[in-house]
């Protein structure tokens, strides 16, 4: 039946406080607990959504630091065109190696490239080894000279360019950067980024269709209490303050409670994920760089902060439409 | 202080609810307004309280043209009217104590400047037993009581009763109505929506608005029916 | 002030028609239309997350079927370990070739295997040109002899036993399938795969706490009717029937409003996305193959029935709790 | 029809509201409950309309130990008692109409049986007018009276009528009190609690019962204060 809740005083009870100081509207009502709890979760699933995107784009980042930046010059052996007919003739040992020497020197000029590495003539000959087989049987087979580079993984590079430039630089010199493989990594990578970016958005957008929707339903429940105020001389300044107090506190808690669950979910990766690249990102995500993890953070705070402005307006602009309301034109 | 000159109001499409009411309350008067159940006591209180707008005519409340006041004097002029509902309208999730003090409350009083007052207030409604009870658990008296207390505890110049004896005993009810008449003797002027015709009996200084089929018929101070 | 609705009906209104086949509980209800809103947001973001995995996936599978179905057989010429010191000896011509054929007839037996072609000595060279510069220039050095092959994109194939086989099978063969660039393709497939099941699980878990929240807050805020129900006589059966009614058509609509509002979002990223993959995903989704987008409308249905059944059950649930309290001993 | 034994009800640890109730009341009685503002009327009813348990003591409706009977079995005893709450309890998202068909319906009659039924009955109280009109526009009174219906819509066996006369006017008070006797004359129990001192001196065939300060006390049919 009705509440038989316990008579809160009565009998000898203590003096009344007065409403100094209280928020006069209800904080405990269903339709406001629902309002915190969708905050709640939509804040979560965004927070979670752009931890998602982080570690992707570290991910990413790592990996390309680690695959993109490795990158192969040859320096070939260069033959005379007039000479094509008849036996190969040997170029002098000296041309290749003053090739090599050129292209290092030129390599090492420019801003790309972290560092180099000329291949000794037996790290030169393993590296054929899967397409020559054993080369001890073509000791004297002229091999193209390599260069094992790194490039810097800070900058953006163009490889053509980088190419154009060494090919004009060092005759029968170029630059293998496994072109084929980066742009389908690359191009994959993207292809997910923008999909979880696409992810977040709609995230982002439903949060605010449902959050909004949750405050004004939250508000529309107090319209008794709101009508109430506003007739017993309340001034509409006096109410949209309560009702800001009210919902700046539901949606900066509900906030936080959504980021701080997104927060376990990844420290819960970190820990316990199957995958080691997963548990590394998360680990990252949470504990990683000072410099790094600010944008992690700093994002999530500008979750809460959304949150709660969002709450805010929706539940100061739903206030006055009731107010207007009343004695309004007929 | 109160001026309708020939008011009429029609919910909707419905058919007109009051037709040509006019009347004349001076400060410091008191009135009775009966007649029978849906003849629409409560709606011309709803026009005094500024609750609901006139279809038609002129109703003047403290000197000003009601219809032509702007939302920002509203709560200005709200101060000055008590009204105690036919439902009560008490906040269930306030304390009696807390319900009667939200007109001082809204109007920056300190709970320090009102506290006894309201206790005092509380103790002689009947209700020093319950003040921090909230209003779920009050019996319909009870709130009824509680209503009365907030109406009145800010000293209105006007005050609007409708129906505000309906649940409670009439021993008490008379309790009540010395209530109303010391306030107004006060200087605030009453007016009290009422079946109870011992009510208006128990007045004798008071003037009887009766209202039937839309229409209000007055009868001078002194002669209640 | 209070409703001042119009009247529907009083003066000269139509007969009544009854209450039966009408829903006894509130349709249109602040509360209620939270629920049906949250019910419709998780079942969208569920939707899409759904539909943006199965596209991942499937750019997975077209990814692989291109880029891993290839891979390439050496044969390498065979030098005789006795004989390593000294000078390379010529191996002859026919057992080349011999062991080009039974490489040949040894992966034509394979499933894994869709086709092959044995690459002439021209196309050979230029495929080693890049390691070996100009190879005019050494037209008398044994050259490994290389097969093509293109796997069976639909199977899954164990790479590493393949190569042993054909290791045993024929003597100096050895497949190449570009191990190192397809395991950090797949590792990161893999990653984002599992992270967006992660979302995913994310969002369903949040998903049904709000919902479920939602449901027990609407029906909360229907207490006094079902208590009055209750006291004019009602059985508890006949009450779980309305609130089932209710929500099963509160839930069924809110979640194929979500699901379509889904497949919009598909649908624009089908005509709009800025990238072709995602363009081609997108439209592969909602309009390809019908044995392949089975699967996707199967999903989106499947989301729809949980999202009735969960709305239906909660509020059922949260319907008998009410009635329990109701003369419950004290 | 109804026994009440030394019952005694107490909410929470309050102090008890109802102590050493006792009465009894055949098939077919009419009482009157009257008491100060307070003093446990509507308790009383709850019990009697099994929404609450008594603390203590025994009740007996219908030859059954109220105490005892199991959930399942409540809606078959709700379908014998009306009852019209103090507050009215209407459903506001439903017309008085349906309001008034709520009892009819739940127990699974069809609505052509019970339209012309509902309609005549709306008449008679005197909301002819407001058949498909919604409970937030009804007046105070009109309400009361839509309550009123739908509690004696189903013919109950107990009639339990919570201050069922405070919103509505004296005349209208006697025709609705004539629909409670002639509901008595068919063989109804009626218990009626109110303020009313004039309704209960219009039937002199009705017991009155007293509630002060928790205790019962019972004056014997005709000697109506
Ligand atoms: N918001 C509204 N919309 C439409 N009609 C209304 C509305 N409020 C009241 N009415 C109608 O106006 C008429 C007068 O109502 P009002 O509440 O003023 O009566 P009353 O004199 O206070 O009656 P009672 O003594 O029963 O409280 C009634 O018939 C009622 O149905
Ligand atoms: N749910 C409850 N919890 C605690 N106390 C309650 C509850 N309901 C009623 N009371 C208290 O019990 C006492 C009796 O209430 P009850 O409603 O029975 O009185 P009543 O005789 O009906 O009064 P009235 O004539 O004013 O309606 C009151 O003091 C009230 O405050
Ligand atoms: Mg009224
Ligand atoms: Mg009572």
């Amino acid at each position: 039946m009705t509440a038989q809740t316990k008579k809160p005083g009565g009998w000898g009870a203590p003096v009344p406080k007065g409403l100094s100081g209280r928020n006069i509207l209800p904080r405990t009502h269903a339709p406001l607990r629902t309002f915190m709890v969708a905050m709640a979760v939509m804040t979560y699933l965004a927070a979670v959504a752009i931890g998602g995107m982080f570690m992707t784009w570290r991910a990413i980042q790592i990996w390309k630091s680690g695959v993109v930046a490795e990158a192969t010059v040859q320096i070939l052996p260069l033959s005379e065109p007039e000479q094509n007919s008849g036996k190969a003739q040997k170029l002098p040992a000296t041309d290749m190696n003053t090739r090599v020497q050129q292209a290092v020197r030129f390599l090492e000029k420019r801003p790309e490239v972290k560092s180099l590495r000329v291949l000794t003539d037996r790290e030169n000959r393993a590296l054929l080894q899967p397409w020559l087989g054993d080369v001890s049987i073509m000791q004297d087979v002229p091999l193209p000279r390599l260069i094992a580079i790194r490039l810097n993984p800070e900058r953006k590079i163009d490889i053509a360019a980088l190419d154009r430039a060494l090919r004009a630089a060092v005759p029968g010199a170029r630059l293998d950067a496994h072109g084929r493989w980066v742009r389908a990594l690359s191009h994959m990578a993207s292809t997910v980024f923008w999909l979880g970016l696409g992810i977040l958005a709609a995230i982002i957008i439903a949060a605010v269709v449902l959050v909004v929707h949750a405050a004004r339903a939250a508000l529309e429940s107090n319209r008794e209490t709101i009508e109430v105020l506003h007739l017993v001389g309340a001034r509409d300044s006096f109410i949209a303050r309560q009702v800001q107090r009210l919902f700046l506190r539901a949606g900066f808690l509900a906030g936080m409670l959504g980021v701080a669950a997104a927060w376990l979910t990844f420290a819960l990766l970190a820990l316990l994920a199957p995958a080691e690249g997963i548990r590394e990102g998360a680990w990252q995500l949470l504990f990683g760089a000072p410099e790094k993890i600010a944008y992690h953070y700093g994002a999530w705070l500008i979750i809460v902060l959304t949150a709660t402005t969002i709450s805010l307006l929706s539940a100061r602009t739903a206030a006055m439409r009731i107010l207007a309301e009343m004695f309004a034109e007929p | 202080m109160i001026t309708l000159e020939n008011v009429g109001v029609r919910y909707g499409t419905g058919p007109e609810i009051l037709r040509d009411v006019s009347f004349r309350l001076a400060k410091g008067e008191m009135a009775f307004l009966t007649g029978p159940s849906g003849a629409g006591k409560t709606t011309l209180l709803r026009l005094l309280y500024l609750a609901l707008r006139p279809t038609r005519g002129l109703i003047r409340l403290f000197g000003e043209d009601v219809t032509a006041v702007s939302r920002a004097r509203l709560p200005e002029l709200r101060r000055r009217i008590g009204v105690v509902f036919q439902d009560f309208r008490l906040l269930d999730h306030l304390t009696t104590f807390e319900n009667v003090a939200l007109p001082l409350h809204v109007a920056g009083v300190r709970a320090d400047e009102y506290r006894d007052n309201i206790l005092e207030l509380l103790e002689w409604v009947g209700l020093g037993d319950h003040v921090n009870a909230y209003p779920r658990v009050l019996s319909g008296g009870e709130r009824q009581r509680a209503a009365i207390a907030r109406a009145i505890v800010s000293k209105p110049h006007l005050l609007l009763a409708d129906e505000p004896t309906g649940n409670v005993d009439p021993q008490l009810a008379r309790r009540l109505l010395r209530l109303f008449v010391e306030l107004n003797r006060l200087g605030t002027t009453v007016i009290i929506a009422t079946h109870d015709a011992s009510l208006i009996a128990a007045t004798p200084g008071a003037r009887v608005m009766t209202l039937h089929q839309g229409r209000l018929s007055i009868t001078p101070a002194g002669e209640a029916a």
